[in-house]
């Protein structure tokens, strides 16, 4: 049989083969016991195939590993530090110009383009994104950042995943007293203002990445336990979850194995919005001068030192923000993707 | 010859899935008479349901029909015959007109059939308020008349409760009085007992055998439970990979059954004299319809199969007026083949019991 | 129904203690004076630490801020900011603009991103379902505060539709715009929301009952697949209401909007911290975060009579089991 | 479906639709109307509590001192008609004209007396300039600094129109010192009317006696409008209508509201500035005005828990001071006009009262101290790295991510420029609040801090006072007896009358700051305007007050 049968419907049905008298003799010589259509797949390899068949989603996995590649190599590709200030010495000035806020700059493009080299002082000099308003190349600078917002975005995922959902199903779980103490427990987390936990953490840990991750910690599982609880209490009572309980499975098997992949579509829906505030949060946190240190940046960083020039130097922002706005749709696609590989609604058969 | 209130003219749907275009129904013909029930039989997967949500014009929105049409004939408000193919119309309309009102459905699982935010008396009114008319107090009135003829108690109290109150068997039977509540000319029950245990099993069947004779509603089963058709049904249309392969009424495909398919179904159903330690099953699956088939569907598990049903596809042969088979067995040139011997003694013993409930009547 | 509310609100205030005890104790602990000087001799300051009291300890401290709270029902003064402007002047002003714009934000995100979201679910694959994921995406990577900037570039100063600056005279018009950047975020969030839960709703079978019923187009969407579908939806929407009303500082600054959101920044990173603003402001943040999630769960039983019906707790709820048990058949 | 589609597009016309009739923006050039930016929130209107310029700034507008400031900075009569000095230059008695309050009471001498003394009675920050550093007011120190009673204080109503002011010491500049807003009058009657903390936060509380009536105000509120005061003594010279203040946070926000002519002055910098030479039309616009405060480097010479202590090394912070090319933080990072500086006083702000030339006219009398020379630089690092026996250094330099965009690029380039000349040292950035930047080096809890100084009186003494020993502004911890017997001269010894004499002492003084490096001086910070076309006469001023209408003008 063909692998795919892309014939249309009418073909199949014009073979009309004229049976002819010898034809009808029993057929025995087959084992008709062997099963051929549906061979066994283990849950994960069933996943998996049907992850893979998801178009989106591929397209989805493939824009995020772009990005790491990019992320690894990129600042590697020119000859510019993400630190590098570039500057020339001027003769007829004397001084010391820096090729500060300059568009993006390509001769090869623009000997394409117009025919002839740059005149600048900077003609030789390749910046695809262009400089910041200090000097340094963009590009560089953009995927040295994009490094730092991909481990926010994969340490968020892991404390949605791991803090925020858990502390929301068993809250939703259990219900009654350890509910309501669980929730004033969130209540009392989620009042603390950022700046605050931000302040006191500073005290007495090393400012940098590191404490962007614990303040991340603190604070950004909150949506995510809220809204594994909603789901929680809406499935919580149904027959399936009686019938486990009755055939004696202890509560952590229930809320993992029952019930987690009943409601692990607005859980990926969370994580994925969770993403974007993550990165602005570690923008806003190094801004306060408690996250990377300049001139170490970051996605959000960047698009934040962009936002300053925006109406007259609108390209600084451009990149940061198309590089999030990629990873942001990669990460939509993927997360749909597993959401309907985990969890795959039977197509009307 | 009573008018038929449905039929099914080889109906062709394709399905476009993720993994491909699934040929799920290819070529099926159903007719129903009215007030006659009908059971269409086939292992999951055959294709069964999909059919009946054509007819009810609820199918996904990856279903293409390819082709075939779907004759419906009914008597509209003003009391004038109407013959329409449901293929033909627009959804806004089945729904304005049909669904719920002409034609109504019943579900397998009571558990996730009923809405579980809104009460069970709205649930029931919705139907009565939009299609008949009735005000709220009118429909609140028959809502609970009808509770009581499904045969659930205190049917005050219920209208205020929820879904999730409720057992499973309370549950079909709030399904099956809002089927009801316009009175249907025909109502579709797609595996209605298959989630329930055999008792509340019994009482389902008979209330619905009891409501068809009180509003004369023809009915459709969709079921793979052959002791379910042998109770109700009066044709029978067994199924498999998409296609009608043998239709007859009730004993003619009990004790005259000619698809090796339909025997093996016949002799795959447990009753208490079968000696045989290992119950009979029938050997592999039904095929996955992503491939397109050649020949016989049934051939690969067929232990009867000839050489030409691997070739080519077998017509439907005519065995009586109401009798037909799609098999080359019963075609002349095939060899005299016969009923595995189980299934021949199980056949005679069922005769005999049959003579004997008709000797005490 | 009355009774559970009450014991929350009991719950609530407790637990707002404990907030303000926590607050109290981690603002002394944080870096930064609440009298920064770069003039005034260290005595000078001592001086004016012993003024505010300072200089007693924590605990007293702490228990004349509640004294005072209680007795005058004021907050106090401010240490630095605004060079110890009374609070009783300065944050009604503020929680009015942040509230009015922050509410006209809620009303467009939570209106139109449900819309968007019901377009989307309906028309899955089509047009609408495509312009939902690609809004969603933006109005999430593109922050507000970029969003205001593109809006007042090109509706308040190329095409001079809505006024600059915020000012109140003309305070309708002059809200649209910081109101829809900051909804941006709000309304893509609930259009994914809603579509993903409408479009598991859909497949569910009670709604393949009620289209069998006859049920069809707003009538099929309202009664049955948005009740179903709001639970999760609108467990999103209650935080993005509270961050919408404290949380649009940038915005505020750009626009000058004098709100909480600027206030709290001021406050923190403005002239040296100011305990008494902090403190005031975390209290309003965690009243509302409180209330809002209260309402949340109130909501959460008129929509879904699951949760209510299970919040009945122990023996009553074991009763009802045994009163329907009989029935059952 | 087609319905949600229908909705949604009507949804969207009536709301832009709704828009279009709202209200065109309000534009700026009616009459004498006029739009003014600043760029950050106005601390309070009480004279006694104000710290910040943009404060200073609204209260001269409404509120007159004895004095103020004519277009070139020097003291003009103003509520003080005349005033007369005794010979020993110690007692001044100013003759006040009939002038009224915005309430209709007159103002009195015992208006400034009243203010005067209620300034001794709590913590300010501005009380330094009553003391004998400054203002040198009869018994201030007393009161200040030994809690004497604050009735003590040398200032007397003799009646209604007269008002007598005993100094320690002759003070040289004492008329300018009175147009800075500590010195205003407030009217006891109308503030003691008024709640505890209530006075100057809304113009219900606020009595004005100067060229403007306050008619828009609260505290940290976003746009703020003074309009024309018509019973003012000097009415006939004031010829704007109003005046609104809007907050704007960005420059390049600013340079929009410039363009769009919602705001008639705007202060932009980095790259706007550039964005605007570029553009002609917008260049005419351009008016660079000196801010007056100098930016510079202060090392902690002690070893503390941010440093070890190598800073003591004066060859060392000299290394570094040369090793930065301060044309380069000018030109392509400040870029606003600003000017590099190599003395430790600004230029454009002290002019010398007999000769009037600025007292930091010539920038290169310290070069072989301080300039842009990696050879010179590298010198002093070997020599600082034989006597330290070490080689490789790493300092924080802690820096204000509030205090304007150029500050952030300023460290980033210092880094860059350090670690290129001088290899083996390595500057660690570390952002944080202006307040908690300012309580770091208070607690000599820092290492090396790009911090800055505003002048508040037009004298180099506001800057060569802050580096004596135990000065609350000396972040160094430097001690040099020589250099505290030469400003112990000019404030209260030898040189006090003698002005010729003091002015060269001064010199010295600042050569010894320089010599040893204790601060490495950066740049004098400059403000970029953009002024409206039309708008002429306002004045701007590096001291005190930054901008004074009084006089402008705004012709359509």
């Amino acid at each position: 049989m063909s692998r795919k049968n892309k014939k249309t419907v009418s073909e199949a049905a014009v073979n009309t083969y004229v049976p002819s008298a010898e034809d009808f003799v029993l057929d025995v010589n087959r084992d008709i016991t062997t099963d051929r259509n549906f061979a066994s797949q283990g849950f994960w390899k069933g996943v998996c195939t049907r992850f893979f068949k998801n178009t989106r989603a591929v397209i989805g996995l493939v824009i995020i590993v772009l990005i790491i590649i990019f992320a690894l190599i990129g600042p590697s590709l020119n000859q510019y530090g993400y630190s590098d200030i570039v500057s020339v010495y001027d003769e007829e000035t004397g001084k010391e110009i820096t090729a500060r806020s300059m568009p993006p700059h390509i001769p090869a493009l623009h000997k394409l383009f117009t025919g002839e080299d740059y005149d600048d002082l900077f003609a030789e000099h390749t910046f695809i994104f262009g400089t910041d308003s200090l000097g340094r190349d963009l590009w560089t600078r953009v995927w040295y950042g994009a490094r730092v917002s991909l481990l926010i975005a994969f340490v968020t995922i892991f404390i949605d995943m791991i803090v925020g959902m858990s502390f929301g199903l068993i809250s939703g779980f259990f219900g009654g007293v350890t509910d309501s103490f669980m929730q004033r427990f969130v209540e009392i987390a989620n009042s603390i203002p950022r700046l605050v936990i931000v302040g006191v953490l500073a005290t007495f840990m090393t400012k940098g990445i590191g404490l962007v991750i614990v303040a991340l910690l603190l604070t950004e599982w909150i949506g995510m336990s809220k809204i594994a609880r909603a789901e929680m209490l809406k499935i919580k009572n149904m027959e399936y979850i009686m019938a486990s309980r009755t055939l004696g499975a202890k509560s952590g098997r229930i809320i993992f194995k029952d019930v987690l992949p009943n409601t692990i579509g607005p859980i990926i829906t969370q994580m994925m919005f969770s993403i974007p505030t993550a990165i602005f949060t570690e923008a806003f946190l190094s801004f306060v001068g408690v996250g990377i240190m300049l001139p170490q940046c970051s996605v959000g960083s960047l698009i934040e030192d962009g936002f300053n020039n925006i109406t007259t130097l609108p390209y600084q922002i451009l990149p940061p923000i198309l590089v999030l706005a990629f990873l942001m749709l990669a990460f939509n696609f993927v997360g749909d993707g597993l959401r309907e590989a985990l969890a795959p609604r039977i197509e009307d058969m | 010859m009573a008018d038929k209130i449905l039929e099914i003219r080889n109906l062709d749907i394709t399905f476009t899935t993720s993994a491909g275009p699934v040929h799920a129904i290819r070529g099926v013909n159903i007719d129903l008479e009215r007030g006659e029930t009908v059971a269409v039989v086939g292992e999951s997967g055959s294709g069964k349901s999909v059919v009946m949500k054509t007819a009810m014009g609820i199918l996904a929105g990856n279903a293409i029909i390819n082709s075939g049409e779907i004759i419906f004939r009914y008597k509209d408000d003003k009391g004038n015959a109407q013959e329409i193919d449901i293929l033909k119309k627009d959804k806004k309309w089945i729904r304005k007109n049909i669904n719920g009102k002409k034609i109504a459905m019943i579900f397998q699982d009571p558990m996730t059939s009923l809405d579980p935010t809104m009460t069970i008396g709205k649930q029931l009114m919705e139907g009565m308020i939009m299609h008949m008319g009735l005000n709220r107090q009118q429909a609140a009135e028959r809502a609970v008349q009808l509770l009581g003829e499904v045969g659930i108690t205190d049917p005050a109290k219920r209208m205020k409760q929820y879904p999730h109150q409720l057992s499973g068997g309370m549950r079909q039977r709030i399904v099956i009085a809002i089927a009801i509540s316009c009175n249907p000319d025909l109502l579709i029950c797609d595996e209605p007992t298959t989630a329930l245990d055999v008792t509340i099993q019994a009482k389902i069947l008979e209330l619905i055998k009891k409501l068809q004779e009180d509003h004369g509603i023809s009915v459709i089963y969709i079921t793979h439970d052959l002791g379910v058709v042998a109770k109700v049904a009066d044709y029978v249309n067994v199924m498999y990979a998409g296609k009608i392969v043998e239709v007859g009424n009730i004993e003619e495909i009990f004790y005259e059954p000619k698809h090796p398919y339909t025997w093996g179904l016949l002799s795959a159903m447990p009753d208490l004299e079968t000696d045989d330690s290992r119950l009979y099953t029938i050997p592999g699956s039904p095929p996955n319809l992503l491939h397109a088939v050649t020949g016989d569907a049934f051939a690969p598990r067929n232990q009867f199969a000839l050489k030409v049903d691997s070739l080519a596809e077998p017509p439907m042969f005519k065995v009586s007026e109401t009798h037909y088979a799609a098999t080359w067995l019963l075609d002349p040139r095939a060899p005299e083949v016969k009923m595995p011997e189980e299934l021949q003694k199980r056949i005679a013993r069922m005769l005999k019991e049959a003579k004997s409930d008709a000797g005490q009547l | 129904m009355a009774k559970y509310i009450f014991k929350r609100i009991i719950m609530a205030i407790v637990t707002l203690f404990i907030i303000t005890f926590l607050l109290f104790m981690l603002v002394r602990i944080m870096p930064g004076n609440p009298f920064p000087s770069e003039r005034m001799s260290a005595e000078a300051i001592e001086k004016k630490r012993a003024e505010m009291g300072l200089d007693k300890p924590i605990l007293v401290q702490f228990g004349d801020y509640i004294a005072n709270i209680v007795s005058t029902g004021s907050f106090g003064k401010g240490s630095s900011l605004y060079n110890g402007a009374p609070i009783a002047t300065v944050l009604p002003k503020a929680m009015g603009n942040s509230f009015k714009i922050g509410g006209i934000a809620i009303c467009f995100g939570v209106f139109i991103g449900l819309v968007l979201g019901i377009a989307a679910a309906l028309n899955r694959g089509k047009f609408w379902d495509v312009f939902c994921t690609v809004l969603s995406i933006i109005g999430v990577c593109i922050p507000s505060y970029v969003f205001m900037i593109f809006l007042q570039y090109f509706f308040a100063y190329k095409l001079p539709v809505f006024p600059f600056y915020f000012n109140n005279r003309q305070f309708f018009v002059s809200s649209i715009m910081p109101a829809l950047s900051l909804s941006l975020f709000s309304m893509s969030t609930v259009a994914r929301f809603t579509r993903n839960e409408m479009v598991e709703v859909m497949d569910s079978d009670y709604v393949l009952l009620a289209e069998s019923k006859g049920m069809y187009g707003t009538k099929l969407v309202t009664r049955h697949i948005l009740r179903n579908a709001l639970i999760p939806i609108v467990t999103v929407i209650a935080p993005l209401i509270v961050d919408l009303l404290t949380g649009a500082l940038v915005v505020e600054k750009i626009y000058g909007i004098n709100g909480i959101g600027k206030l709290m920044v001021d406050a923190i990173t403005g002239e040296g911290i100011d305990y008494n603003y902090v403190l005031a402001l975390g209290i309003l943040y965690s009243t509302l975060y409180i209330g809002i999630m209260l309402l949340l769960d109130i909501v959460y039983c008129l929509l879904d009579p699951r949760i209510r019906v299970t919040e009945k707790k122990g023996k009553r709820r074991r009763e009802a089991e045994k009163k329907e048990a009989p029935a059952a058949a | 479906m087609k319905k949600f589609k229908k909705m949604l597009v009507a949804l969207l016309s009536v709301m832009m639709i709704a828009s279009l009739f709202g209200a065109v923006s309000v534009s700026a050039d009616q009459g004498g109307d006029i739009y003014v930016m600043f760029a950050t929130n106005v601390m309070s209107l009480d004279t006694n509590l104000a710290t910040d310029g943009d404060s200073f700034e609204i209260i001269a507008d409404c509120i007159d001192g004895l004095t103020q400031m004519d277009a070139d900075g020097a003291a003009v009569p103003a509520l003080a008609e005349s005033w007369d000095v005794s010979e020993d230059g110690c007692t001044y008695t100013f003759h006040l004209r009939d002038a009224k309050w915005s309430n209709g009471e007159p103002v009195t001498a015992a208006d400034f007396e009243f203010a005067w003394k209620l300034a001794m009675t709590a913590n300010l920050e501005y009380n330094y300039l009553f003391d004998t550093s400054v203002g040198a007011i009869k018994n201030a120190d007393a009161i200040l600094y030994e809690g004497a009673d604050p009735a003590t204080l040398g200032i007397t109503a003799l009646d209604e129109k007269t008002l007598q002011v005993e100094l320690e010491v002759p003070v040289s500049f004492f008329p300018s010192l009175m147009y800075f807003p500590a010195f205003y009058p407030i009217n006891q009657a109308f503030y003691e009317s008024c709640g505890d903390g209530e006075y100057g936060t809304s113009p219900y509380t606020f009595l004005c006696n100067g060229a403007f009536l306050l008619d828009d105000y609260v505290p940290g509120a976003a746009s703020m409008t003074v309009v024309k005061n018509p019973d003012y003594w000097d009415a006939d010279r004031v010829s704007l209508n109003s005046i609104t203040y809007q907050v704007v946070g960005s420059s390049d926000q600013a340079l929009t509201g410039f363009k769009s002519n919602n705001l008639d002055i705007a202060t932009v910098s980095g790259d706007q500035v550039a964005a605007v030479k570029d553009d002609a039309a917008l260049s005419e616009n351009l008016k660079v005005t000196g801010a007056g405060y100098m930016w510079y480097l202060t090392f902690s010479q002690t070893e503390n828990s941010s440093s070890d202590g190598s800073l003591a090394n004066a060859n060392l912070r000299l290394a570094i001071s040369n090793a930065i090319d301060r044309e380069s933080l000018v030109d392509n990072y400040v870029m606003d006009g600003s000017i590099a500086t190599y003395t430790a006083v600004p230029p454009q702000f002290a002019a010398s009262a007999t000769t009037g030339e600025d007292f930091s006219g010539d920038q290169t009398k310290f070069a072989d101290y301080i300039g842009f020379n990696v050879d010179k630089a590298k010198e002093f690092y070997e020599a600082a790295k034989a006597e330290l026996g070490k080689d490789s250094f790493t300092f924080t330099m802690i820096y204000g991510n509030n205090e304007g965009d150029e500050v952030t690029k300023v460290a980033q380039a210092i880094k860059e420029q350090v670690e290129g000349a001088l290899p083996g040292i390595t500057i660690d950035l570390q952002a944080m609040t202006k307040a908690e930047r300012l309580e770091k080096m208070q607690n000599d809890d820092y290492c090396v801090a790009l911090t800055r100084w505003g002048p508040d009186y037009a004298d180099p003494m506001t800057y060569l006072g802050m580096w004596t020993t135990g000065n609350a502004n000396n972040y160094g911890f430097w001690s040099n007896p020589e250099y505290d017997a030469i400003i112990k001269d000019c404030t209260a010894g030898a040189y006090v009358s003698d002005y010729d004499a003091r002015w060269a002492a001064l010199y010295q003084a600042e050569e010894l700051v320089l010599k040893e490096a204790v601060i490495a001086p950066l740049y004098t910070k400059a403000n970029a305007n953009l002024i409206t076309a039309g708008l002429e006469g306002v004045e701007f001023h590096p001291v005190a007050l930054n901008r004074v209408y009084k006089n402008a003008t705004f012709s359509k």
